[in-house]
């Protein structure tokens, strides 16, 4: 093969762009996000210096966000594989064997930093990009879910925040037709200049259909399709990896276009059954340049581009822009040579734009030609699969901040007071009931949704099947920071438990990992720890990691967010007769706690409150009663016993029995086989928030049997009494400690988002 | 008799309404892409819920100008019954087959839950099968569902028993609770909540089914198929 | 022919309650901007339009106005027309 | 103190791309309506404001903007004030 001469000197389209020499001498490598020792790996590699295109496509494929560099070597620790899995982590998506022919795929992904900057827009486009990565696995999208995090709702601008991402999620996903049907919504001082926003899609195909991501086929024809190439978002993922978002290229902020996403879904989805697509991926962040070259390394082979070809929108824009725009709604497709008609017709059909851009290579370069010239001609291998991949220094030993806070003690108070600190749990944003969130997103379209939010885990059904999938998504960043280890491992089983309450097996989970700062050590630690208890707790489970999303950097001002992994879980229900809500379904109902009493105030939301920040260790957790406590409900529910299942999350037991009532507008009496020595252990059996425990509401007849039945397998439980009334009644030996009404009980859930909402909110100054 | 199911490409409860129908009835149905405008074989057409063209200008401004909705102007003529789901309804306005104009909800925000109606008339051919005054819950799904109409125009929608469905806890700011309004032929209705998401008991509500057996009814009740004529003359021709 | 500039302003009819600049006229209210005594919100659609003279050009905004941009039910329009591209 | 009227538009920055003016463009020009080029669609305000003089009119309202009107990460705008009430 002749020699390509790449273009060194000024040529079309580059004039004010630096010459290699100068990006070498004038140190220009930093501004593409490049380091010094970086960029000589670069020139290395390349036997010469790169120019500024080739530079450009250096410093975004290296990028923590593309290449996870800080997270690669650890999330090797992740169970990836199983008999379920038919597509673990590499692909656009996991996919996963759900039976009956099907499978589904999965995936969650941050846009946290987007979402700071312009809430709506940063929300809308999560979605959009989110969506588009499930659809190019060829499976039709059904389901979203959203996990967020933001500061008190008593500040101005988060309420301002949390409106509009709100609205953002919804304004996307009720436009393209996927119900929004579960997620999470937690408030705490330590996301108040960084919020979450984690969105995860879920999607369903044929078992043996599924597309990827690759440009196979020497000679096969690359086509750009959807929305045109515009100067937008350019240097998006390296905004995401850099340490303050505002400060950096204000461009980086999209506006999200949900109907050309929706063409894109119908046209792509069209497209693929057709079998004569290749290989498909979506451009996300570093749009055209991540697409390609991470299209021709899982080929293993090379891409030719003719950047000429390029749709754009905005005239005279230049090469390094066309590889770097982040223009939303755009998917690179290779197709079978010969048959591009067919694209080109279904594309037609559904209005959409198609180009012919380049072909697939064989000699494992990415080269792109401008204006008669090569402007940039590199080794594919040397862009992604040898991207620096760094074992970024942790501290040696993770100093959990919670030990040293003194243990809060509650006053003993009367019953009142009792009823008091279960009112303002109830009422704490974290707890309070979402419909404020959920009522702006559209559950029920599709026609699939058995359960929407508001419930354990959300369940889906699955079209032309007699089963469903079960959804949740969990993380506590307050266990985490106090714990990481156990913190992580904790988003897992807790994910899991809430789909096997609602009578699913686990199958399998995507992540979000939320950090810090990674070059702090600390940071790197909770990384590290929350990581290995993430793995400990998918062995465990048996939920293999298929899919997720790392981004670091969140911290503002110096200061960094609580360490937030969230686990987006997945899990089948083979007999629809199965689908278990958390709401009581009747009077005189037995209740039953599988899982051990405990008293453990331990990371606990109550002592939070009392001592104003995060206190003593994460939860109590062990996995093994865990997985047995799962196994045990399980097989309860298959046997149709179980009227309804709530697992024991924030505000305790306490908190999940009232939670049962308000649903089901069925008061409770239970009774604790103990006497606590003192207030503060009163307050640990109402509040502790210890893990592996489920409330059953069952008939009564079956109560004591079933206890029978959890003694064998291995696990603790009790009958805690019976469901009826118009209270929620808990005591103990000792008598009653709290009488609640569930008037008042349901007007400080029910109420609490919506009052704090009231209050207007102002755009007022992003963090500066 | 045999149902269309009007595809824009924003629909997105083009398949929820077929379903529906299978679900329901059991009679075919068609998804009829938005680009045909001879809709002669078919006894009632749905203009279905979703954003017809993303909907970005105002809801249902450009679906307006599509060839099926000058289908779906000579099917009326013929006697075809005609239903608008949500964006359906907003389309059926934006083309001036209905009166009024849905607005954006005076809250601003999009709005998913099951809501509650009464059913004002019960004699017309989508409601047959409800009792009078029947109080029934069917989910909505809209962020543009405040119907807005002038004073004279609500009169007359009053007068003649054309605010078919009421809200009674009104959802988004629609004059006078309605979420649904009949076409002076009684022929058409539009409508913001969604029937073909009430229709088994998993949904939460069956109150939906009801409305597709009314028209079911009452298209048989019209005798002879209006479809097996039109199909006659098509052949003839 | 000559580029003209047109901006359209749509506005709803003042009969009609706009739920938007109501929501703003509280928040701003609320956020202590005094003064603020009546806020309507409507859409300012900007076109560049190639046409031969200016009354062309209005009058092509116009049938657009008319046949896309403002629904009568609710709205009415005013259309301002400039020399020169954006 | 007198009233003035204020005109706010607000628009998207020209480097953002503007899916509503888009969709109306393609719109456009399937019904036939050549010569529109180009369309952006932002917002048009109208606020009445109490102040005693116009540039204290129009620095309440150019607070409003910057506070609550207009994201200027995105978003850009124009202030316009006259006297007398809407
Ligand atoms: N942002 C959100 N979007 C959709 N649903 C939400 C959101 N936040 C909370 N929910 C729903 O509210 C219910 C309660 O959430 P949560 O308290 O996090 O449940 P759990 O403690 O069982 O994990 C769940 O059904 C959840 O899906
Ligand atoms: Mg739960």
């Amino acid at each position: 093969m002749a020699e390509v001469r790449v273009q060194t000197k000024a040529a079309a389209g580059t004039s004010g762009q630096p010459t290699p020499q100068e990006i070498r001498e004038q140190r220009r490598y930093l501004e593409l996000g490049l380091t010094e020792a970086e960029y000589e790996r670069v020139c290395e590699r390349l036997g010469r210096l790169p120019n500024y295109v080739e530079a450009g496509l250096f410093g975004v494929l290296w990028s923590e966000h593309c290449s996870y560099k800080s997270s690669k070597i650890h999330l090797r620790k992740f169970p990836t594989s199983g008999p379920q899995v038919l597509q673990g982590p590499g692909e656009n998506a996991g996919v996963v064997d759900v039976g009956g022919g099907l499978a589904v795929a999965f995936k969650m992904e941050s846009h946290n930093h987007p979402s700071a900057v312009e809430p709506y827009q940063g929300a809308a486009t999560g979605v959009g990009g989110i969506l588009r990565d499930v659809f190019t696995m060829g499976a039709r999208p059904i389901a979203f879910l959203d996990s967020l995090r933001f500061g008190p709702l008593t500040d101005d601008r988060t309420r301002y925040l949390f409106a509009n991402v709100v609205a953002g999620i919804g304004g996307y996903g009720n436009c393209v037709g996927i119900p929004t049907v579960g997620g999470e919504t937690v408030f705490d001082e330590s996301y108040r200049h960084n919020p979450l926003v984690n969105a995860m899609c879920v999607g369903v195909l044929e078992a043996d259909k599924m597309a990827k991501g690759a440009a196979r086929g020497v000679g096969n024809p690359v086509f750009v399709v959807g929305a045109r190439t515009g100067r937008d978002g350019i240097h998006g993922a390296t905004f995401a990896s850099a340490e303050d978002p505002t400060e950096k290229e204000r461009s980086a902020v999209q506006v999200g276009d949900p109907f050309l996403g929706k063409l894109l879904m119908e046209a792509c989805l069209e497209l693929i059954a057709t079998g004569a697509v290749v290989g498909i991926q979506d451009m996300g962040a570093a749009g055209l340049t991540s697409s390609s070259a991470e299209m021709a390394a899982r080929a293993g082979g090379g891409l030719e581009l003719d950047l000429d070809r390029v749709p754009v929108r905005e005239e005279g824009m230049t090469p390094y822009e066309m590889m770097l725009s982040e223009s939303q709604e755009r998917m690179l497709v290779v197709m079978e040579k010969g048959r591009e008609e067919l694209a080109f017709s279904i594309l037609c059909k559904w209005g959409l734009e198609v180009a012919e851009i380049g072909r697939v290579t064989g000699d494992g370069r990415l080269r792109l030609r401008f204006a008669g010239e090569v402007v940039a001609d590199v080794p594919v291998a040397a862009l992604v699969d040898e991207a620096p991949v760094y074992d970024r220094p942790a501290d040696a030993k993770y100093v959990q901040p919670g030990l040293t806070v003194a243990k809060p003690e509650p006053a003993a108070g009367d019953a009142d007071a009792w009823a008091q600190y279960l009112l303002t749990l109830l009422a704490h944003p974290s707890i309070a009931d979402k419909r404020w969130v959920y009522r702006q997103y559209d559950t029920s379209v599709r026609t699939a949704t058995q359960v929407g939010p508001g419930s354990d885990a959300a369940v889906v059904r699955l079209p032309g099947a007699e089963r469903a999938v079960a959804l949740a998504t969990d993380g506590n960043g307050r266990y985490v920071y106090l714990n990481p280890r156990r913190g992580g491992a904790i988003a897992v089983a807790e994910a899991a438990r809430n789909l096997v309450a609602s009578g699913a097996k686990p199958l399998a989970i995507t992540d979000c990992l939320n950090f810090g700062n990674p070059e702090k050590p600390a940071v790197m630690r909770q990384f590290i720890d929350a990581v290995e208890g993430m793995a400990e707790a998918c062995r465990a489970l048996d939920t293999p990691v298929v899919s997720g999303n790392v981004s670091f950097y969140n911290e503002s001002q110096g200061q960094d967010i609580f360490p937030t992994p969230v686990v987006g879980a997945l899990g089948v229900i083979e007999d629809l007769a199965h689908v278990t809500e958390s709401a009581f379904c009747t009077a005189d109902s037995a209740i039953v706690l599988v899982g051990p009493i405990d008293s453990a105030l331990d990371g606990s939301l109550f002592w939070q409150l009392l001592a104003g920040q995060p206190a003593g260790d994460a939860p109590p957790l062990d996995l093994a009663l865990e997985r047995r406590v799962q196994d045990l409900v399980q097989s309860l529910i298959r046997t149709g016993r179980v009227r309804s299942a709530h697992d024991v999350s924030d505000g305790g037991l306490a908190v999940a029995l009232t939670e049962m009532a308000i649903a089901g507008g069925v008061g409770a009496e239970v009774t604790l086989p103990v006497t606590p020595r003192d207030a503060l252990e009163r307050a640990g059996l109402l509040f502790s928030e210890a893990q592996s425990r489920i409330l059953l509401e069952v008939d009564g007849a079956s109560a004591e049997v079933i206890v029978q039945e959890a003694a064998q397998a291995g696990v603790p439980a009790l009958v805690l009494g019976k469901t009826g009334g118009d209270a929620v009644i808990i005591g103990g030996d000792d008598g009653v400690w709290l009488t609640l009404p569930l008037a008042s009980a349901r007007a400080a859930y029910e109420g609490a988002l919506p009052q704090a909402m009231r209050a207007p909110s102002a755009r007022g100054e992003a963090d500066a | 008799m045999r149902w269309a199911v009007i595809v824009f490409p924003g629909s997105n409860c083009d398949e929820d309404a077929a379903l529906a129908i299978d679900r329901v009835l059991g009679d075919p149905v068609d998804l009829v892409w938005h680009d045909r405008s001879d809709l002669s074989a078919y006894d009632a057409i749905i203009l279905p819920g979703g954003f017809s063209y993303g909907d970005y200008l105002r809801s249902g401004a450009i679906a307006r100008f599509a060839p099926a909705i000058a289908g779906v102007r000579a099917a009326v003529q013929r006697g075809a019954l005609v239903l608008g789901i949500c964006n359906g309804f907003q389309v059926l306005t934006e083309a001036g087959l209905l009166p009024g104009a849905l607005l954006v909800n005076d809250h601003l925000q999009f709005r998913c839950e099951l809501a509650e109606l009464r059913v004002e008339n019960a004699e017309t051919p989508f409601t047959l099968d409800y009792a009078p005054g029947a109080r029934i819950r069917i989910p909505i799904a809209h962020r543009d569902g405040r119907y807005h109409a002038d004073a004279a125009t609500l009169s007359q929608l009053q007068r003649e028993r054309r605010a078919v469905l009421r809200y009674v806890q009104n959802p988004n700011g629609s004059a006078q609770d309605i979420a649904a309004v009949l076409g002076a032929n009684g022929r058409i209705l539009g409508l913001m909540p969604h029937p073909e998401r009430a229709v088994a008991e998993w949904m939460r509500s069956t109150d939906g089914a009801r409305m597709f057996t009314s028209m079911h009814r009452y298209v048989e009740q019209q005798g002879a198929s209006l479809a097996a004529s039109a199909e006659g003359v098509g052949r003839l021709g | 022919m000559t580029k003209w500039r047109a901006t359209v302003r749509v506005w709803l009819k003042p009969s009609v309650f706009d739920p938007q600049g109501h929501a703003v006229l509280q928040a701003l209210a609320s956020l202590g901007h005094d003064g603020v005594e009546q806020v309507r919100i409507g859409k300012s659609i900007e076109l560049t339009v190639a046409a031969d003279n200016r009354d062309e050009a209005e009058a092509k905004v116009r049938r657009a106005c008319e046949e896309l941009l403002c629904n009568p039910v609710m709205e009415t329009y005013a259309v301002h027309v400039e020399e020169g591209a954006q």
